[in-house]
């Protein structure tokens, strides 16, 4: 992106061509895996791990719809970069913030000591 | 146009420059040494807090210094001087040079260092008592109300009896004044009932918010008996700037005497009394009052703890008529109906426990004095002392409470003689 | 030449009729130029007038605020509106100032140092304008209203800002104001980035850009970045307010904390939206009046960057006070103090610039080397707070306040009206008198000084901010009183420097091109500059280009006659059609948002959740906003073309006349 | 522009810009990394409120549908095909098969609405899950609200361009505009893609 980029090579039509076919593909994937997802849940396995199989899947869906329908792959690397930085940003933050919600310090009150203390009758 | 409509006249601004010409020679009196200043801690967690301070401040200063002496030189040096030497050629255009950049960098993060090492340790220190002193900790809990804090003490069980006669053991509670046993660590639970408010004494602490749904705290020490001023922190409403609070720190013996004090229900003044002394009927004259007066004598002020344990004395020239006169009131007029006054029967939630009002050296949240005048002037009109007050919105508007001269001055009476 | 017409319209010329409603305004003077510009450097002005209207208002509010604290127990305001003046000064100052004149110079400026005839979206760019000026109007409103002016200070803390405590529109108004205020700042910052990125002349590399561009790019990611954390905070406490919903809703479960992390991951990058044009603006300065290029170059842009970037990471040091825990404290504390490195490199880099110069002493570096010296201090005090402990006891307290003002007026302000005076023989060809700007140099900088000195002792003496009442005992009188008087000296001072800027509009001695012998390529342009900007699409040859144009004139001027005919051949200037739509689509916005904020359901007790009026204004508000999207795009980003005789004139045959004469 | 008539365009290059990259094209790609933003702290607020629910919430897996939510997930991903298809078609020119796939798309997109209608009204009326009468509620129907309210502009927009392809004004030379509108919807899609992790599945652990 520093210079004036050169005129991209010369026009890939064979890949146009066969971009249905990738669509096609590529969603019938996203689809097994989304029901792979719904298998997952129920596994009786630990629950870490399943929770990390399902951010994998979910990643691994996220990315494909960005680099092929979305043309990433095809597209200047810059787009792709543009897009991380949102990304990477808003998954950091997101991170930070469960962390910080996550804390032994930040456990919400437990109910009954929200009440205002109720008075105690005193007759002397 | 609300903007407008309000203002008070012009004849402000010429007061203020009155007063403005007048305190002008006075300047530095209080520098470093005023009731809120964090210049002069009280107890180890401020002091700590100042530690860091004077480390940042130093570190900054030099910086600041060096930095700065090197700008002054290169704009004395470098000025260009004369019309001749703006047309001069340009001098030479250099670029940069790494090494005094990547010098520069690593002297910024060892300036920092210094800064973070005692940051990162007091951070641990402040916000937890040491384990070792974890033993001897009092406990209190602090809670704030818009615009007033109330203080619980579930360390001391008052023994008393509950409406079927039974004896019960239950925590007793005060408000606005937090007494606190000097030379031992003070473990302070910090909680709130509506908006955010920050519980701030400088002279022994750095302030915690009191946020809803969480379960805050603050430790603090004073050491060695005082008497302290806090403020809210946190704006927190109309009433913000006088939601203040005062903190008495007393030796062992003393604090004892206190908390059994508290634990009793309300005194009464005997009637028996009443036959011998000439009871005054006519009420006392009370003095008018502008908005936003200050609320003490400055003979409190120069020592407001002598002030405050003269406050614990039992009162003098009781009229016990009228006492149980404003004894009355205070449950026909619905005071009751948002104070507790223990012993009295008296059971409400929404404002300030007065079973002990009258052994307070300061009421409406540390603002004004505890002597007639200001209570007076603070029953008359709530409003004027703490715009927006809950008292007032939700007491003499939503009830629609009218109190003549004559029963305010019989509930001054009560409430002063609730020691 | 490939890159000659790099906006995104088409000529005019070679497109069918259109229908009626579909015209294109060609008024060139009058309102309707106005209100129908696509012009960069119009909106530019037009963001800076605003700018400087409202800073009068936040200036006033200041003010008044002084004078209330000047004497203890004064009773000039009362609170209610104490509290109105502080929060509408912050959110004054902070959105309706710093952010909008910063908004003008990257509208004026930035285009014409990348050597472009317009940003990327001139259509959105007005939009943008309009509807940052509905948001101002928005917030505002509430002067005019019975409920009065919002009121819960400028980061409005959940709960206090809930119908429960807050129970007036004067909130609601706020709300809707900041988002859209929000809006605004994100569709001009994504118009900046396209342009920046893809609207440089040829040879304007990346590392070639004036650093004035370079941190008008970090600024605007830093707003599509952040914003969005604050548009979330907003429509949340917005359900809240209107449907009753419970995020911040105590007795359901609601933690009013989440509503100060979302607010500052949106706040603390906020306030290097605010300084990072600033320092761009001083980037400029500095080598102009030194006569030297800019110190380090690659280390100022890329310490802007981490600036950026860290900038994202720290903004629990807001929060020191709310009982996060030690871990969590001591991250954020830790990442702070990182910041000061980045943002030293950048002071150590201007200091490397002014040495060896030939420092001219002319207001905009009077007032860049102020910049200097004044942003040192507050930085310093900032890196104060990041001592977590230490900042127990400054959180809430008159150092903050101090702090703040030293970055934001110290830095901020003082660079901003560094640049205005920098760039004033460029927008409008006179000169200002340099006895009368420098009058105003110095009554700014002593008042500054006299004001917000003394409350750094103010805030460690104990003082809390937003108090509108002291007592007389705690030893503040002093301090609040000068602070006082200096705030009057300051307005003094900017009194002066405004009225010297009016009357240089009017009256100034007109000056030539490039008056200040500058470096960037702004400066090649004629003063004020044409509507088409360049006469010919620069080639850039080096880092700081003008400079460069100065001493190889013989192969510019080959170079420029070159391209000329080029162009030519192209069918000649193209500029985009002025448009009615971008200004619709904000009325639009504007009814709408009084229909959510203001507008009262009908009356509860006759009809029981008809919430009638306030839904048909809304919508009727939508739909107007609607319909100019529509029309916006039906539109087309067409354009026509100019050619120029000799002198820089425009030949008004070719192409120029509108549709339908 | 005249430069770009040429016989064949690449659509991965738009050599009126500095960089190749298309403004619109940019322009989107800013918006959506922005919009990660926006929807990064939506999904934290109810993620953040999971964490720790206040005693008397409904139980989230009680009250969910797997099945309808898997079933519009899958919907969300062919209208996400169908819309690469129709770029794909536009960038050939072939107008014919651009309506038919954005059709398809707006198609899909409604059906999802559909779903989603419906799963409000159940959550609602068989449920006992509103907006205001807990947290999840307020978090839940905040989020896939705001989530759906994308999907509608988007479903807006879609229907926008096919009227727009009947004017005879949408030609090859504007596949830009229908590249962009893909971006947004193809967004809109991975919003729900980890919407339909975080707030779904996970439940069910
Ligand atoms: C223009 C706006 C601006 C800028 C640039 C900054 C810059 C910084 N700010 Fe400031 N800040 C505000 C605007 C700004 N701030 C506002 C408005 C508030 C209050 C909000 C409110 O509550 O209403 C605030 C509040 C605020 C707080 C919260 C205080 C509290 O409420 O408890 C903190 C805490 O850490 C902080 C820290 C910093 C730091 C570390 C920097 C750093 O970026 C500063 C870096 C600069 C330097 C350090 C100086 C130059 C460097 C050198 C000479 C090199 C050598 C130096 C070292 C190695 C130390 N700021
Ligand atoms: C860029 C931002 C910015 C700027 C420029 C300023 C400028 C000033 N500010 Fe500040 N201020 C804030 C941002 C800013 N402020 C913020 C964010 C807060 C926190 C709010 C909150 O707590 O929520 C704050 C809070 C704040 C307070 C604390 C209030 C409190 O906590 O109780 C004070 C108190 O002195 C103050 C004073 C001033 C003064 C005297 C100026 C002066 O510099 C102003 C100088 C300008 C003028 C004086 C205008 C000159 C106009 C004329 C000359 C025209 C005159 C015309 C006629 C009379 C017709 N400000
Ligand atoms: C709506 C409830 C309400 C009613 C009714 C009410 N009060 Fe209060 N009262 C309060 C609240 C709340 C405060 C704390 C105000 C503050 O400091 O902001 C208070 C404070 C006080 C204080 C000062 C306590 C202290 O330690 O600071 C006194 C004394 C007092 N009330 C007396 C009375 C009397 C006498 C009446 C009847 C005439 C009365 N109150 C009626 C709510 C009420
Ligand atoms: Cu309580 Cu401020
Ligand atoms: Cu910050």
């Amino acid at each position: 992106m520093s210079a004036i980029a050169p005129a991209a090579p010369a026009h890939a039509h064979p890949l146009e061509q066969s971009k249905f076919w990738i669509f096609v593909q590529i969603a019938m994937l996203l689809a097994v895996i989304t029901g792979l997802e719904l298998v997952t849940v129920y596994l009786p396995f630990m629950k870490w791990l399943l929770v990390s199989a399902l951010v994998i899947l979910s990643t691994v869906k996220f990315m494909f719809v960005i680099f092929y329908f979305m043309h990433l792959r095809w597209d200047k690397a810059f787009c792709t970069i543009l897009f991380f930085i949102g990304l990477i940003l808003a998954g950091g933050t997101m991170w930070a913030l469960l962390k910080l919600f996550g804390a032994e310090a930040s456990k919400p009150l437990p109910v009954t000591a929200l009440e205002p203390p109720a008075a105690v009758m005193r007759v002397a | 146009m609300r903007l407008f409509h309000t203002f008070t006249p012009l004849s402000q601004i010429t007061r203020c420059a009155a007063v403005l010409a007048a305190v002008l020679p006075l300047s530095g009196c209080f520098w470093f040494d005023g009731p809120q200043s964090t210049f002069d801690p009280n107890g180890p967690v401020a002091r700590h807090q100042m530690d860091v301070f004077y480390v940042t401040c130093w570190v900054a200063l030099f910086i600041f210094v060096v930095v700065g002496s090197v700008l002054a030189y290169a704009m004395v040096k470098f000025r260009a001087r004369g019309e001749g030497d703006l047309h001069a050629e340009p001098p030479e255009q250099g670029h940069g040079n790494p090494v005094v950049e990547m010098s520069l960098i690593g002297a910024s993060v060892l300036a920092l260092v210094v800064i973070a090492v005692p940051t990162l340790r007091e951070i641990w220190y402040t916000y937890e008592v040491p384990v070792e002193e974890k033993a001897n900790a009092y406990e209190v809990t602090a809670t704030g109300y818009q615009w007033w804090f109330k203080f619980d003490y579930p360390a001391e069980t008052a023994q008393t009896l509950d409406a079927t006669a039974k004896a019960v053991g239950a925590p007793f509670s005060t408000a606005n004044e937090l007494v606190i046993p000097a030379g031992r660590p003070v473990h302070i639970n910090l909680r709130t009932v509506d908006v955010i408010h920050s519980f701030w004494i400088p002279k022994l602490a750095g302030k915690v918010d009191m946020m809803p749904n969480r379960g805050n705290h603050l430790w603090v020490q004073a050491d060695k008996p005082g008497y302290f001023w806090g403020q809210c922190a946190e704006f927190c409403g109309e009433s913000h700037a006088v939601m203040r609070f005062r903190v008495i720190a007393l030796g062992p013996r003393e604090f004892n005497d206190w908390v059994n004090a508290q634990m009793a229900p309300a005194h009464r003044v005997a009637a028996a009394a009443a036959g011998a002394g000439a009871p005054k009927a006519q009420f006392a004259a009370y003095r008018t009052f502008s908005r936003n007066e200050a609320g003490f004598t400055e003979k409190f002020d120069r020592s407001p703890l002598d002030s405050w344990r003269a406050q614990q004395l039992p009162g003098k020239d009781e009229d016990p008529a009228l006492i149980a006169r404003g004894r009355e009131l205070f449950s026909s007029k619905t005071c009751a109906s948002c104070h507790t006054i223990r012993g009295d029967g008296y059971i409400g939630v929404v404002g300030p426990e007065l079973t002990h009002v009258g052994a307070r050296s300061t009421i409406a949240a540390g603002l004004l004095e505890n002597n007639r005048d200001e209570l007076h002037r603070w029953i008359h009109a709530p409003n004027e002392v703490k715009p927006g007050n809950t008292m007032w919105v939700k007491g003499y508007l939503a009830n629609n409470i009218k109190l003549t001269l004559e029963d305010e001055d019989a509930l001054v009476n009560y409430l002063e003689s609730l020691k | 030449m490939e890159a000659l017409a790099k906006t995104d319209f088409l000529a005019k010329d070679d497109l069918p009729e259109k229908p009626f409603v579909l015209w294109r305004p060609t008024a060139k003077t009058g309102l309707m130029s106005w209100l129908t510009t696509v012009d960069h450097k119009r909106i530019g002005f037009l963001y800076g007038i605003s700018g400087l209207f409202f800073f009068i208002f936040g200036g006033i509010e200041a003010l008044l605020i002084r004078i209330q604290l000047a004497v203890p127990n004064n009773t000039f305001l009362t609170s209610a509106q104490y509290s109105e003046m502080f929060t509408m000064h912050g959110t004054t100052m902070i959105f309706l100032v710093v952010m909008p004149i910063g908004a003008a110079f990257f509208n004026f400026i930035m285009p014409l140092q990348i050597g472009a005839r317009d940003v990327a979206f001139p259509r959105l760019n007005a939009f943008s304008f309009w509807t940052f000026l509905v948001g101002a109007i928005i917030v505002n409103l509430g002067w005019f209203m019975k409920g009065g002016a919002p009121d819960a200070g400028w980061f409005g803390y959940a709960p206090l800002t809930t119908r429960t405590f807050s129970p007036t529109h004067a909130i609601d108004m706020w709300v809707m104001g900041l988002q859209l205020l929000g809006v605004a700042s994100i569709a001009a910052a994504l118009n900046f980035i396209v342009t920046i990125i893809n609207l440089r002349a040829p040879g304007m590399t990346m590392m070639r850009l004036p650093v004035f561009t370079w941190m008008t790019l970090f600024t605007s990611f830093l707003i599509i970045l952040s914003f969005p954390a604050i548009t979330i905070a907003l429509i949340e406490i917005m359900m809240d307010r209107l449907f009753g919903t419970n995020f911040f809703e105590v007795s359901n479960g609601g933690l009013p904390i989440l509503w100060q992390h979302l607010f500052w991951i949106f706040g603390h990058p906020e306030v290097y939206i605010l300084i990072l044009p600033a320092m761009g603006i001083i980037s400029e300065i500095l080598p102009t009046f030194a006569r030297k290029p800019l110190f380090g170059y690659p280390v100022v842009v890329f310490s802007g960057a981490s600036i950026g970037f860290l900038g994202f990471g720290v903004w629990s040091h807001h929060m020191f006070t709310t009982g996060m825990g030690t871990t969590a404290t001591a991250a954020f504390a830790l990442m702070t103090m990182a910041i000061a490195v980045p943002t030293g490199v950048k002071i150590f880099n201007w200091i490397g610039t002014l040495w060896g110069g030939h420092l001219s002493m002319r207001t905009p570096m009077m007032f860049a080397l102020g910049f200097l010296w004044m942003f040192m201090i507050g930085g310093l005090s900032g890196v104060m707070h990041a001592a977590a402990p230490a900042d127990a006891q400054q959180h809430g307290s008159y150092f903050i306040v101090a702090h703040f003002h030293y970055v934001l007026i110290g830095g901020s302000l003082f660079a901003l009206f560094a640049g205005i005076h920098y760039w004033f023989p460029l927008m409008f060809g006179r000169r200002v008198s340099e006895f009368w700007g420098k009058l105003a140099f110095w009554l700014v900088f002593v008042g500054f000084n006299v004001t917000f000195f003394p409350m750094h002792f103010l805030g460690l003496e104990g003082m809390p901010r937003r108090t509108f009442t002291y007592d007389a005992n705690m030893g503040w009188n002093t301090g609040n009183f000068w602070s006082t008087v200096g705030a009057f000296i300051l307005a003094i001072g900017v009194a002066v420097y405004f009225l010297t800027m009016i009357y240089t509009y009017f009256r100034g001695a007109r000056t030539t091109r490039d008056p200040w012998d500058a470096r960037t390529l702004e400066w090649s342009l004629p003063n004020p500059p044409p509507e088409y900007n360049f006469r010919v699409l620069p080639t850039v040859h080096a880092r700081d280009d003008w400079w460069y144009e100065k001493r190889h004139t013989q192969e510019i001027a080959r170079e420029a006659a070159e391209h000329a005919r080029a162009e030519d051949a192209h069918g000649g200037i193209h500029m985009p059609f002025q448009s009615i739509y971008p200004f619709c689509a904000s009325v639009g916005i504007l009814i709408g948002a009084i229909g959510v904020a203001v507008v009262d359901p009908a009356n509860p007790a006759q009809y029981p959740g008809f919430w009638g009026p306030k839904i048909a204004v809304t919508i009727l508000g939508g739909a107007i906003m609607f319909v100019s999207v529509v029309l916006w795009s039906l539109e087309g980003n067409e354009g026509y073309h100019i050619h120029l005789n000799e002198d820089g004139s425009i030949k008004d045959d070719a192409g120029h006349a509108p549709a339908g004469h | 522009m005249s430069s770009t008539a040429a016989a064949t365009l690449n659509h991965h290059h738009d050599p009126t810009t500095s960089t190749g990259i298309a403004n619109k094209k940019l322009l989107m790609w800013a918006f959506l990394a922005s919009d990660c933003m926006f929807f990064g702290c939506l999904i934290s607020t109810h993620l953040i409120y999971r964490l720790h629910p206040p005693p008397g919430t409904p139980p989230a897996r009680e009250v969910f549908s797997i099945e309808l939510t898997s079933f519009s997930t899958f919907i969300l991903l062919m209208s996400s095909l169908m819309m690469a298809l129709a770029v794909n078609a536009i960038q050939k020119g072939n107008l014919k098969s651009l309506r038919w796939s954005l059709l398809t798309t707006i198609f899909f997109g409604c059906i999802f609405l559909g779903c989603q209608v419906y799963e409000f009204r159940n959550f609602v009326f068989e449920k006992h899950l509103t907006i205001t009468n807990s947290i999840l509620g307020t978090t839940f129907f905040t989020l896939t609200g705001t989530h759906g309210l994308h999907v509608l502009i988007g479903v807006i927009w879609l229907s926008g361009m096919l009227l727009y392809s009947f004017t005879g004004r949408l030609t090859e030379k504007d596949s830009i505009d229908v590249e962009s509108m893909g971006l947004y919807w193809h967004f809109v899609d991975i919003v729900w893609i980890v919407i339909f992790t975080a707030v779904y599945l996970l439940e069910y652990i």
